[in-house]
């Protein structure tokens, strides 16, 4: 994990993302989520925007019938038997950079950065929310009370780290 | 002259401990904390602040608000200097340096004023009806002259030194308009729940409330109010805040001025542009007052009666000692009154034969002059009022003094509402427009409404406030407000607000546009209102006519004999007050207009001689400096390498889509026009997608992973259109059909060695992997892992070498770069950039984007054969259109230069051997390189079928260099046609 | 700017939203040689001054593509809805060519419900 | 019709004003015309004015639902050029272009077309050879034409980015000197009182509500005046052709969108090009009255509504100061939009209905200000022979059913994506 700027207001750091999106067949969800779940052994959030963190795995559903798995750091990817009848799944975890933020000065700086409202329930801690920073799709996860973290693509995770270690600088300049 | 000579002793909103210095045209002046530049420009008996936009008239201070058409400043300089501020919206802060416009040499003395002489010649519209001759381009020698006159201010050419920032926040209900309907709606909703944005364009809270006396029970009921909001955790006060747009899904576009003025935000943005998303909003924008028409109603020292008010009560300055009070409303008493309680000599005059007894009373009381039934009707003075001329039931009569405040009545503030295609409805009774109906979740409250009193403000912001947070489903129980009753009187509307007079009465002071003008335009048949403003420019003006649109809606009306509904009302457009540009792009400027895409060797590429070149937002090399001293010869070294030796190529940039599922093959089945049900597992196979119109859209390689797996590529530029398009017809068209197609251009990073010994270089770099014809024939595939991460090789070839691509997981790319060179130098493995590869294709006939133009068909591009007699394709029905099977139809060819010592260009239009080179010609070079296997140029051409016989000569002329070239017309493919080479 | 309710997203700036046109339109089967048929579907359209119904993207979120009723005179939406319809009922197990004699009956034409 | 002159200014200037006339007459419909006109915007008024000037038809009506020139012709951003790459489009609007240079004479009304030149910034080496493409093309059909280099448009143009940090520095561009900008209103309102002067009818506040057929043949309109007969009828309408031509039974492949444009305060001479912005949607020119007038890319949905969408402000803003960064502290003063009719490839259609009686004058997407003279020229020889044309021959309504569409941009027949 790469540290790009770090204070009390605001500290932003980069790592890797290992991923996993699954996909069921629309007609046999309920079939294929049943899988899912007792393959990972925890239920799998009901509806886009909750997750479930289970044994350093946090599921997020992102779409009525995808879900990311988003691996802690040194966590085995889990072995899941996808049914090809069922769904299917697709490795996304080369792709995705992970930016961990933390401060006091976090909400005011990401509302420089993406139009989510902090203060919603939709974005309470333990929440997702896909939306765009500067026209890119991210994944907002909101981690604690003063605390997040973004889901960037890799191409573009080297502006967008520029875009808001500026937005950060020039609040708390 | 001393400072402050029209400051009172003590009273109004200023800090007299906190003096600020400032300087107007090169003058030092001092205000204090708490002064608008007006305020202070007036407390030190500043009466001439500027010069009009056509006639160039001493022009003075009018307002105390954006409403200001006349004092207009330009302020700072080099890069931070900013034209046509109106000086009574400017806090005064330390160091202003402030210049008056629009006169030369000076203000008091200004060349041009000349054009006041010249106004006969220079009615409305004038320039409509000459300037067309002597010759056809006169006009282009007149507009020169008429283009330096005009403009107000001066811009800078230098880049803005200062930083803005765009804000994201979100609001249950906005209340724009902190006034008393404003502070009270946002009581009422903060105390029902709701999470409340309060938007104030001043400083200070309080509106109009901010022009009655500081001790005064407005003010306690102000601070009280002010007191009340702060202590709600749910209420967030905007002060400096212009709420200048209101926008569809009930967005606000807010400005906010933040370190221009306040030393303590030194380091922040100039200004913040906000895009506040509200549930719902209370409009509580208030009122703005209406000038008199009179003749010379312009002059310094004729000022509205709020504004004059206003600068007496909150800024303490007393401009004027002998005071007119012009006026057919009972508001504008209470400016003489005050006046008069602060030691001035005053005389109303008032439109109405018999004003309201309680008024004269206390006019007696305070020794106020009274004139009723009377009107000024002129007004003498140069660079400050010195007389007027009254007419009234005893005749005309002259009276000094030295300044004139005067009342038309009250526009309620609608432009907000109208920004919402709310329309405004003319009312009678208040003879003003206020908003129709409003849309769900959009309320209104105060004087905007045309609610005449304070009192019926703070109950109107009330209910509002009340109706906006149940809007949002909060509903607490609200405590009835606190009441403030300043004893104003329900007025008759004024609907008479012109008077004719000697000289020029003006309606829009900005533009100078006249009573005259008005005249002239309905006498030419410009009566409608949009006509009248765009013929006589009125309203067109930096304060878009906020104190002009009503009074010359009266005068129009007066001359149509029409009401004032059938006369029309004018739209107002955004933005509210005028917005920086800078603000509205906020960060997004220099390197963060748009964010950058790097792929995983950019940093190899950068340290190692790349020329990157811009591909949408990507970053590609272009070509590597090593190679040659320009482009030129470098594409050309390289493409030799990979003839030769081996060329590595960075394609990470290729969409890459993942494509799952029981009816993977059955839908690439439909969206390529060539088939893929039958590709082998572990076969790669080319495909070509069509729009539905029968337009080539993209095209790409697609390998069969597994039976019911495929890893598609698309261009770089098509990609994200052409996941979407999958995606629409998987949601819309074809949802049966079980797929999954997931973005993966990402997670891949993706190289290409192409060349003679590229089979040799993989074997080096990959010592345990088989790669021999056998185990990875051409367009095979190869999966395995590199260092932990996913590779997967394909033996595709788009340079016609034998050539592989190959992919590994992003995170490794820049190290299996490093690598492959590493193993390949033995071979004489180079980088090679965009250009060569775009020259490499045109050798070996391979359409791209020039081709590919979205207007070329299969059949053009002559890959007909590619879909054969296959149907059930996307876009294979309306690619049998007529026009498209049509013989003269272009269709792709190679050419290649026949002459010594000339070259072909993209670019170049075609022409039958001494045919008249006019028009459209037969055909077009699309694409062309030097190649080094010829040793002359050769390219590509979309060429009439009818004429497009291989053998045939044909002429490229590119009259951009004066060039005609002989080329002939030769098959596309210049390089190995049987395809040895892929195998060599 | 439109804000648009995602059924699963929920309230949206529309810039995270790619629009797709008009959804009153029927796509022919995919195997429809008819060209008046698509010819009317690529370039015919009501163009109302009204309630119109379209198609969006969710493209910078869950890319689901939306059926968007919405009025083209002040841009009101009135409603949001999945574009997907549920699959027909059927076998997972068929051919190609249950495929197309499928498609012919119900889910492409499902913009004139 | 009295003639307007230095003369007549400086007479009515002695006068006091009081002897100009109407510029046009508030006409009310006669019972019927040989020709009318539905829409009184630039390309209506022009048809009328020629139908007469060229045809000697002068028994004609212009109806306008409000004031004419309310429409686009009132609301665009001037711009004149005639740049155009493919065959049909090049030579229409190198004939408008040469119609803007004797227009003011020709209508006695000073219209300004001021011929100040328009610039493409190039972003790639690419990009300049697409335009030196387009620039050959306007040669060979003899419109002038240039490609500049960077030095060559740091020259003309010092105030747009040349600095290294620049997000697409400038490579060069393609500029044309005849181009320019005229006054937009002036040229509705010229035309009206040239074609006023011919004795055509111009009735505003008048809507046409309704079609009068008999049989398969239009002969007449419903307005809120009345109904009115015709011996042809032309629409003229753009923006909300689909909304008259449903009326008239017509199934259109038009989808109405709106383009927004911006004017900032008011300032001494700053720009005196057209400048138009290569790596994304914005130009620029400056008025005479001293505003920067620009625009950039449709709203991008259907849209009847005349108002703008604040994130296409947002990008217009990002652009102007990506291309143009001293625009920075340059106020924006208003903002508007206006609807189009865009069509699936961006080139207008003017063409004979297969209604009889019924001629089509639409689709001009955004680019119907500079064609306004010869749609008109061409619109009225249409209406007045029966036949289109020649110069608009590629613009029938078939084209689209038989593979001819005209599509400069090659974006595809998503009307929003043109």
């Amino acid at each position: 994990m790469a540290s790009v700027m770090s204070s009390q207001e605001f500290s932003l750091s980069v790592a890797d993302c290992p991923l996993i999106q699954i996909e069921g067949w629309d007609g046999t969800l309920a079939q294929f989520e049943k899988g899912v779940s007792a393959s990972l052994g925890t239920k799998l959030p009901a509806s886009v925007g909750e997750t479930v963190r289970h044994r350093g795995l946090l599921v997020v559903r992102v779409a009525p019938r995808h879900l990311l798995l988003a691996l802690d750091d040194g966590i085995e990817a889990p072995s899941l038997a996808v049914d090809p009848d069922l769904g299917c799944s697709v490795s996304l975890g080369e792709g995705r950079v992970r930016f961990s933020m933390a401060g006091a000065g976090i909400a005011r700086i990401l509302s420089r950065c993406i139009a989510v409202d902090w203060h919603a329930p939709a974005a309470a801690p333990g929440r997702a929310v896909q939306t765009s920073l500067h026209h890119v799709p991210v994944l907002f996860l909101r981690t604690g009370e003063t605390a997040c973290d973004l889901i960037v693509p890799r191409s573009f995770s080297r502006s967008l780290a520029d875009w808001i270690a500026d937005s950060a600088a020039a609040s708390c300049a | 002259m001393s400072s402050n000579q029209k400051r009172l002793a003590a009273g109004g909103r200023i800090s007299r401990e906190q003096p600020v210095e400032f300087t107007f045209d090169g003058r030092r002046l001092v205000g204090y904390r708490g002064d608008t530049l007006a305020s202070a420009l007036l407390a030190n008996g500043v009466t001439l602040v500027g010069r009009s936009f056509k006639y160039h008239r001493p022009r003075g201070i009018f307002s105390a608000g954006p409403e200001e058409p006349n004092a207009l400043v330009t302020l700072g300089t080099a890069g931070r200097r900013e034209p046509n501020l109106p000086a009574t919206t400017l806090e005064l802060a330390d160091g202003m340096v402030v210049e008056s416009q629009n006169r030369w040499p000076s203000l008091a003395f200004d060349v041009q004023s000349i054009n006041s002489l010249l106004a006969p010649f220079l009615s409305a519209g004038f320039y409509y009806k000459m300037f067309m001759g002597p010759t056809r381009r006169a006009w282009m020698f007149y507009e020169h002259f008429i283009r330096k006159a005009a403009g107000l201010g001066r811009a800078g050419t230098d880049p803005d030194p200062d930083r803005y920032e765009v804000r994201h926040t979100f609001a249950d209900v906005a209340i724009v308009g902190g006034g008393p309907a404003g502070l009270s709606a946002a009581r009422a909703a903060a105390a029902a729940g709701a999470r409340v944005a309060l938007i104030e364009q001043d400083f200070l809270l309080g509106g109009q409330l901010l022009a009655d006396p500081s001790d005064g029970v407005a003010a306690s009921w102000l601070r009280q109010a002010k007191a009340e909001l702060e202590s709600f955790e749910n209420v967030t006060l905007m002060r400096r805040t212009t709420a200048f747009g209101a926008y569809d899904g009930n967005v606000i576009g807010l400005v906010e001025q933040c370190g221009q003025t306040d030393p303590q935000r030194a380091g922040e943005a100039r200004q913040t542009f906000t895009m506040l998303r509200a549930r719902s909003i209370v409009f509580a924008t208030g009122a703005i007052e209406r000038p008199m028409v009179f003749s010379n109603n312009d002059r310094p020292s004729v000022m509205l009666a709020s504004a004059a008010r206003t600068y007496l009560n909150r800024y303490a300055v007393l401009p004027g000692k002998k005071v007119i009070v012009a006026t057919g409303n009972d508001g504008a008493w209470r400016t003489a009154f005050d006046y008069a309680a602060s030691g001035a000599e005053v005389m109303v005059a008032d439109l109405r034969a018999a004003p309201p007894a309680a008024l004269t009373a206390e006019a007696a009381r305070l020794r106020v002059a009274v004139r009723a039934g009377t009107r000024i009707v002129d007004l003498d003075g140069g660079h400050a009022v010195r007389r007027t001329t009254l007419a009234g039931p005893g005749g005309e009569s002259q009276t000094a003094c030295d300044l004139v405040c005067m009342s038309g009545g009250w526009s309620p503030t609608v432009h907000l509402t109208s920004h919402l295609g709310v329309k405004p409805v003319y009312r009678d009774d208040i003879g003003g427009f206020v908003p129709g109906a409003f849309t769900a979740g959009r309320f209104g409250a105060g004087s905007m409404m045309g609610t005449h009193s304070t009192a019926d403000a703070i109950d109107d912001g009330h209910r509002a406030g009340i109706e906006a947070a149940s809007f949002c489903g909060k509903s607490a129980s609200v405590p009835a407000p606190s009441k403030l009753d300043l004893g104003e009187t329900a007025t008759a509307p004024l609907r008479e607000i012109s008077s004719a007079g000697r000289g020029k009465a003006f309606v829009d002071f900005q533009m100078d546009v006249t009573t005259k003008d008005i005249e002239l335009a309905h006498r030419e048949g410009y009566e409608s209102v949009e006509h009248l403003k765009r013929y006589t420019t009125l309203g067109m003006g930096t304060d878009q006519g906020k104190t002009s649109n009503f009074p010359a809606l009266v005068a129009m009306a007066a001359l149509r004999n029409a009401t004032i509904p059938e006369t029309g009302a004018t739209t107002f457009r955004p933005p509210y007050t005028p917005v920086a540009i800078g603000a509205l792009a906020g960060r997004a400027t220099g390197h963060h207009f748009k964010p950058i895409r790097r792929t995983p060797m950019h940093d190899w590429h950068m340290a190692n001689g790349a020329e990157m070149l811009e591909v949408g937002l990507w970053m590609r090399p272009y070509f590597y400096r090593q190679s040659g001293r320009d482009v030129n010869e470098a594409y050309v070294a390289e493409m030799r390498t990979v003839r030769q030796a081996a060329g590595l190529m960075d394609i990470s940039t290729l969409g890459k889509i993942d494509v799952q599922g029981p009816d993977a093959a059955i839908f690439l089945d439909r969206v390529y026009a060539n088939g893929f049900a039958k590709l082998p597992v572990g076969r790669a196979r080319y495909g070509v997608m069509l729009r539905d119109d029968g337009i080539v859209f993209d095209d790409g390689t697609t390998t069969r992973l597994a039976e019911n797996r495929f890893f598609m590529t698309t261009s770089t530029a098509k990609a994200a259109d052409v996941l979407s398009r999958l995606e629409f017809l998987l949601d819309t068209a074809w949802p049966d059909l079980r797929v999954a197609v997931t973005s993966v251009s990402d997670e891949w990073a993706a190289m290409s060695v192409a060349g003679p010994k590229s089979c040799a270089i993989l074997s080096a770099a990959f010592p345990a992997l088989d790669v021999s014809d056998e185990a990875l024939p051409h367009m095979g595939r190869l999966e395995s892992e590199w260092e932990g991460r996913a590779l997967r090789i394909l033996r595709l070839s788009y340079s016609g070498e034998r050539a592989y691509e190959i992919y590994v997981g992003a995170t490794a790319g820049g190290q299996l770069w490093s690598r492959l060179l590493e193993a390949g130098r033995a071979f004489d493995l180079k980088p090679y950039g965009v250009e060569a590869l775009g020259a490499l294709r045109v050798e070996k006939g391979h359409v791209a984007g020039p081709e590919i133009d979205g207007r070329t068909t299969l059949d053009d591009l002559g890959l007909g054969r590619m879909a054969g007699k296959r149907t059930g394709f996307v876009g294979d029905v309306l690619r049998r259109r007529p026009a498209y099977l049509a013989p003269y139809r272009q269709r792709l060819v190679g050419l290649e230069c026949i002459e010594d010592g000339k070259r072909l260009r993209g670019g170049a239009i075609l022409f039958l051997p001494g045919e008249k080179p006019y028009g459209h010609g037969r055909g077009r070079i699309t694409s062309v390189t030097f190649s080094p296997e010829r040793g002359h140029y050769v390219g590509l051409a979309l060429l009439a079928g009818d004429v497009a016989v291989e053998g045939n000569e044909i002429t490229a002329v590119y009259p951009m260099k004066d060039e005609t070239v002989r080329a002939r017309i030769v098959s596309p493919v210049f390089l190995d046609p049987q395809g040895e080479r892929l195998h060599g | 700017m439109l804000r648009i309710e995602c059924p699963c997203c929920g309230l949206r700036d529309q810039d995270e939203f790619r629009y797709g046109g008009d959804a009153s339109v029927t796509r022919p089967g995919h195997d429809d040689p008819d060209p008046e048929a698509w010819y009317r579907y690529v370039y015919v359209r009501a163009n109302p001054a009204g309630l119109h119904r379209e198609f969006w993207q969710h493209v910078i979120g869950c890319r689901q593509w939306l059926m968007v009723e919405r009025d083209t005179r002040n841009h009101a939406i009135a409603s949001v809805a999945f574009a997907r319809k549920a699959p027909a009922k059927k076998s997972f197990t068929q051919t190609s060519l249950a495929q197309k004699s499928l498609t012919k009956k119900s889910p492409v034409r499902k913009s004139t419900a | 019709m009295a003639r307007y002159s230095a003369f007549s200014i400086f007479r009515n200037a002695l006068s006091g004003q009081k002897d100009w006339q109407r510029a046009w007459r508030a006409a009310e419909p006669k019972p019927s015309y040989d020709v009318v006109i539905i829409g009184g915007g630039g390309h209506g008024l022009a048809t009328a004015f020629y139908l007469a000037e060229n045809h000697g038809i002068r028994n004609v009506a212009v109806l306008e639902k409000g004031y004419i020139g309310g429409g686009n012709v009132g609301r665009n951003t001037t711009v004149i050029r005639s740049n155009y790459l493919l065959d049909g489009n090049t030579q229409f609007y190198e004939f408008s272009m040469k119609l803007w240079e004797g227009m003011s004479r020709a209508l006695n009304f000073n219209v300004m077309f001021s011929q100040r030149g328009q610039l493409v910034t190039a972003h790639s080496a690419d990009q300049l050879d697409g335009f030196s493409h387009r620039a050959n093309i306007m040669r060979l059909n003899g419109i002038d034409a240039d490609i500049l280099d960077r030095d060559e448009v740091r020259r003309l143009v010092p105030y747009l980015d040349f600095s290294d940090t620049a997000r697409f520095p400038i490579h060069g561009a393609i500029f044309q000197g005849r181009a320019g900008t005229a006054r937009h209103d002036a040229v509705a309102w010229g035309y009206a009182r040239a074609a006023d002067g011919h004795g055509v009818d111009i009735i505003q506040n008048c809507e046409v509500t309704g079609f009068v057929r008999d049989g398969d043949r239009i002969v007449g309109v419903e307005t809120t005046k009345g109904r009115i007969g015709a011996g042809k009828v032309g629409l003229a309408v753009a923006g909300h052709t689909s909304v008259l031509g449903a009326k008239a039974g017509l199934e259109l492949p038009i989808e109405s969108h709106v383009l927004q444009a911006f004017v900032t305060e008011p300032l001494k001479p700053l720009v005196d090009h057209v400048v138009a912005y290569g790596a994304d949607h914005f130009y620029v020119s400056q008025s005479d009255k001293g505003g920067l007038v620009f625009g950039g890319n449709l709203d991008g949905y259907n849209s009847y509504a005349q108002r703008g969408n604040l994130g296409v402000v947002r990008e217009v803003a990002e652009a102007a100061i990506a291309l143009m960064p001293c625009i920075s502290r340059i106020r924006l003063l208003r903002h508007w939009g206006g609807v189009m009719d865009m069509t699936p490839d961006a080139s207008p259609i003017i063409c004979p209905t297969p209604i009889e009686g019924l001629y089509l004058n639409g689709g001009w997407c955004y680019g119907g200000f500079k064609a306004t003279p010869a749609s008109g020229w061409c619109f009225a020889h249409t209406i007045a022979t029966g036949k289109p044309h020649p110069l608009v021959a590629a613009y029938g309504l078939d084209r689209f059913r038989t593979g001819r569409a005209l599509d400069e941009a090659g974006a595809g027949p998503s009307a929003w994506l043109q």
